[in-house]
């Protein structure tokens, strides 16, 4: 099982907390993130919703620095994204990109990436493939795997490093029924451990069972960011509340 | 343009400019045009002999001779003549400098060792040098490798590569002294009769190949063996010396 | 035509004849191509790669330029090499005109841009895919580099065989840094321009389908690794 | 040394100089390089995509074919396509010996194989993508090939600089069957090999300077487009 | 909103019956597909559930024609998979490939390919875009869309070409809950004018609205094949009773 007493990186909240000002992301001519403001404060843990092509995964990138803003300020506890940052957080994809190895060797080369040493990186690899449910795998090209298995090999991954925040982007969608409670059982023994959590997720009740607090995206803006009771027992915004009652939102 | 004809011919007359001397008088006298394809001496011979060219110009006479003997040629005609010399390095490690008597000079470089540079291609050039080196009793591709160097490459490039080796060259005076890049060098040798380099012209024979143009090419042959054509190549300077020395016996 | 017939005899038989000379001439000619293409592939590679992923003014300037260099003409990169160790230039003093090293070195500077242009294709066509995952792995520049251009190793060989093939195939440089010196410098192609200037076209052509079946042992037994390669590079 | 100093000064010279006979031979060299590349192109890109695409028996041995053949040493190009063009040849009725058009033909003997094995290597790294969707969509062969060389032609456009760079770059085969005729079929590298050989060592070096201008300015210029094609092929 | 009165392929059960017989797929030396029989008829809606890695996409490629099987046979109303049974099928994969080319021109290819011609395309593009929420994004490179657009594009270049047979392999495992509800009564409605479907899908709540039955892969084999009623209700296998009830499966 994942052992995780103590985090690499010293205090869990030292890039905590997020702040995002007036975050603003253009292409294509269209602007697509259209004015974010946002703090996001240790100790919770975050659902981001939103219609398809709302920005969610836009904004998780940028925020991971994986992009760079228009124009805004992101800030990790003061400091802006870059490699120095990442090094305490990881990503997973909306669709994993998976190195041209086998399954084992993308686990091991994420943590000596991160510094692990090879006696480290061994065991670490040996228990996150177990957690996975891909052990079973170790040996297999890491892309001929079934979606399902792609997916949870990139988790295994991004959390084998032992991130202070980890941005999950609709982290179990290819998964089935039973894979993904397991995987929410994971993500949420890191929660409590102390990690840092930002989900995006279409599953509504994957966020009522996750979320203290929803972020809800819509057409590059925050609709609403609110507790969870609050938004999911009566949401302020008019998006969100047909969001939730599966109607139209354009 | 239609009125044109190919010469085959070695690199020495293209290299030392006596064609681009020549040539536009001679078209602008008949209005023929000729392309110049300067190669190899045996290539030029090879490709003559494929119908691909309407004229031969070449310096190994025997080989000519042989092309006219095998009917490729209609009849060779002597059209003029130049020398070799040998040129080396000021250092003149074989101490042949100022010599007048090739021969003995090939003796002494194969005796002390020092570097020479052969073209190595059955050329005009390498055939007399080995005919010189026959006459001196050496057999220098023994030493190949060692001293004698054989370059396997046209004059011009035998040249860069003996000079940038400090190595001996035989070389016709032509090419030399229209040379670009002598660097320190200068001519060792000369003034040997045995050095004396006979170049030849051919009419391609239309009998047996019949592509062959034969009368622009036999008007080009006219040409360069009249008075008019002998006293175009003894005019032809670099330099203020003449390079080439017109000997047709005419017709 | 009767050349072609002859040609190709004539290469069979220098084949099976085992001739010394032949011999010679082919051990020199794969160690100077062997040479080259290895030190043109430790140059290139990276520096393809490094064209590639990094992004700063200039680059694409300079992307330009190693595309254009891919059209170095061989007999100015020879002399540029000849003037450089010739003993009256700067690297003189080395004694290396008209060896085999100077060989190396005129095909390392003609093969170097190609296997560096075609790498910098590969590396960021892969890279499209790879960037934001590395670079969310938090992956420093020089592993990145490593990374694009070990997972692109199957593709990368053709880029490698590119290279070998103009090095194989060159005669331009070779001939004026090596001089084509009997025994010494003579190479596949050398001596196939040496017979052409003899007018021995039926040799020079053999001498050619000789240097070809080299080439395609060569690429024969590249294209093999490379199999082996993908089978267990996932990719 | 000095001859570098001379060579860029002539170089320099020349450009600006727009001498009327070095203007004949750069024209002279870009219409055979664009004649030659442009059927290497339309030759080598279908052949690749095919190559990459097909799975028949003998495939393999085909592609270590292509990849040795970018290692055709240029002067037993020249000399089969003499041999076919000479008036001995079998072709010799067509009267092309010593002309541009026969220059065309043996640079694109040279280039087809160097264009067909990049494209082979990019279409086959693109097909490993598309190859089940296209077959799902039922796409036809013909159609599949122009699918991917379209999707592919930003990354195809290097392959084609790598066959113009050898093309341009290219003396051992033109010189054979172009004769090197001043005014008829004289181009920027048989100018160069001849002054190399007259021991005009800084004019050659300049003519050198000049060819490597003209190759940057058609690699800016394919460049350019090639951005162009990046930014609305939505790669 | 899809018109799809006719086929353009003739009579609807042209395709079918699909008779499957001992199929076995072996790769990388494991026997993934291991002995599949299984028949399925005109007129019905199946679902295909199974845990990752059971199988399921691997079984669409199978009968789709994309790969070829190990052993087994695969008849489609007698004939074998090939290119001109494909003109009468279309397949949404697990993970959408889309051209590099804009959204309009994605869907136009899939018409072209399929013999429409030109004025048909562009009506029967405009119209494709509207039924998936993307009209707005036309000219996009489709590349750069969302996981969610993405996903809608795929599902509208394979509705597109009117088949007779459409494969979903969870076609909407990325979409916000409005656009499943919306993509799952497309699809109905196609499977309404006659258009055989087979959905993969990890989303129970779908398999439960959309299936007439129900085929359940476990390692590569079926543990169950029954009518949907039958088997959400009382599942004869013991790992259909795991799976449905959310417990390890392996
Ligand atoms: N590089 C880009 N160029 C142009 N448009 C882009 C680019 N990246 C994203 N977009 C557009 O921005 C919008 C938001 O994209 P994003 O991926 O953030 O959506 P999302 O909320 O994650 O949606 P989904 O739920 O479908 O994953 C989409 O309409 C998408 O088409
Ligand atoms: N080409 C291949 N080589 C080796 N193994 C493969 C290959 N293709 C698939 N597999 C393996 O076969 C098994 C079944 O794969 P498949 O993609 O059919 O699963 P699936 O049922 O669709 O799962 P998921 O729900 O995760 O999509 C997986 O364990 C996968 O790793
Ligand atoms: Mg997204
Ligand atoms: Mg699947």
């Amino acid at each position: 099982m994942l052992e995780r007493p103590i985090t690499r990186h010293g205090a869990v909240s030292a890039l905590l907390p997020l702040v995002v000002e007036d975050l603003v992301f253009e292409a294509g001519g269209r602007r697509l993130i259209d004015g974010i403001d946002l703090t996001l404060e240790a100790g919770r843990r975050s659902v981001i919703l939103g219609p398809n092509g709302s920005g969610k995964s836009l904004f998780l990138r940028l925020i991971h620095g994986l992009i760079p803003p228009t124009s805004g300020r992101i800030a990790w506890n003061g400091r802006p994204p870059g490699r120095e940052v990442r090094l305490s957080q990881a990503m997973v994809f909306q669709q994993p990109v998976l190195l041209r190895r086998s399954v084992a060797a993308n686990i091991d080369y994420a943590l000596a990436a991160h510094g692990f040493d090879k006696a480290a990186r061994r065991a670490r690899t040996e228990q996150m493939l177990i957690e996975a449910g891909l052990e079973h795998l170790a040996r297999q090209p890491a892309r001929r795997l079934s979606g399902g298995e792609q997916q949870r090999l990139a988790l295994a991954r991004a959390l084998a490093v032992e991130p202070d925040v980890l941005l999950l982007d609709e982290p179990t969608s290819s998964l089935d029924p039973h894979a993904t409670l397991r995987i929410e059982m994971l993500i949420a023994r890191a929660a409590q451990e102390g990690v840092r959590i930002v989900l995006v997720t279409h599953d509504i009740g994957q966020a009522r069972r996750f979320a203290d607090e929803v972020v809800f995206l819509h057409r590059g803006r925050i609709a609403e960011h609110a507790p969870a009771e609050v938004f999911f027992d009566e949401p302020g915004s008019e998006a969100a509340r047909s969001f939730l009652a599966g109607e139209l939102v354009l | 343009a239609d009125r044109y004809i190919v010469v085959q011919s070695t690199t020495s007359t293209q290299n030392s400019g006596l064609l681009d001397y020549l040539l536009p008088i001679f078209t602008a006298k008949t209005g023929i045009e000729v392309r110049v394809v300067a190669v190899g001496t045996g290539q030029a011979i090879k490709n003559a002999a494929n119908g691909d060219g309407d004229v031969l110009l070449v310096h190994a006479k025997a080989a000519e001779e042989k092309f006219v003997a095998e009917g490729f040629g209609v009849k060779r005609f002597d059209l003029m003549y130049n020398d070799f010399v040998i040129v080396g390095p000021p250092a003149d490690p074989a101490g042949v400098e100022g010599s007048t008597d090739v021969v003995a000079a090939l003796q002494k470089i194969a005796e002390t060792s020092a570097p020479f540079a052969s073209r190595a291609d059955d050329s005009g050039t390498h055939k007399a040098e080995m005919k010189l080196w026959k006459e001196a009793g050496i057999d220098p591709t023994a030493a190949s490798g060692g001293w004698y160097r054989e370059t396997g490459s046209g004059m011009g490039q035998t040249l860069n590569t003996g000079i940038g080796m400090g190595a001996y060259v035989l070389t016709d005076r032509a090419t030399w002294v229209a040379f670009g890049n002598k660097g320190d060098y200068g001519i060792a040798v000369e003034g040997d009769a045995r050095l004396f380099n006979q170049y030849g012209v051919i009419l391609v024979n239309k009998d047996k190949l019949a592509n062959v143009k034969a009368d622009l090419g036999q008007a080009f042959v006219d040409w360069l063996i009249s008075k008019e054509g002998q006293d175009a190549i003894a005019g032809f300077e670099v330099e203020g010396q003449q390079l080439f020395f017109p000997n047709a016996k005419g017709e | 035509m009767q050349d072609f017939g002859a040609a190709f005899w004539l290469a069979g038989e220098l084949l099976v004849s085992g001739d010394e000379t032949l011999a010679e001439i082919v051990v020199l000619s794969l160690k100077i191509n062997a040479g080259a293409v290895a030190l043109a592939s430790a140059i290139g590679m990276p520096l393809g790669a490094i064209l590639a992923v990094a992004r700063f003014p200039g680059r694409q300037a300079l992307v330009v330029l190693v595309n254009s260099l891919m059209g170095l003409p061989p007999v100015v990169v020879g002399l540029v090499v000849y003037l450089m160790l010739s003993n009256a230039g700067p690297l003189g003093v080395l004694q290396l005109l008209y060896t085999p090293t100077a060989m190396i070195v005129a095909q390392t500077v003609l093969v170097t841009p190609i296997v560096a242009a075609l790498t910098r294709q590969v590396i960021e066509d892969m890279d499209a895919e790879y960037s934001e995952q590395l670079d969310s792995l938090a992956v420093g520049r020089l592993a990145r580099i490593g990374t694009l251009l070990y997972d692109a190793r199957a593709s990368l060989v053709t880029a490698v065989l590119a290279g070998f093939g103009r090095s194989v195939a060159e005669v331009g440089a070779v001939i004026i840094v090596g001089g084509n010196i009997n025994h010494v410098t003579r190479v596949m192609t050398t001596a196939i321009a040496l017979e052409t200037s003899k007018g021995n076209l039926a040799l020079a052509l053999a001498l050619g389908f000789v240097l070809l079946t080299i080439a395609i042992v060569v690429n024969g037994a590249v294209g093999g690794l490379r199999l082996a390669m993908v089978r267990d590079a996932h990719a």
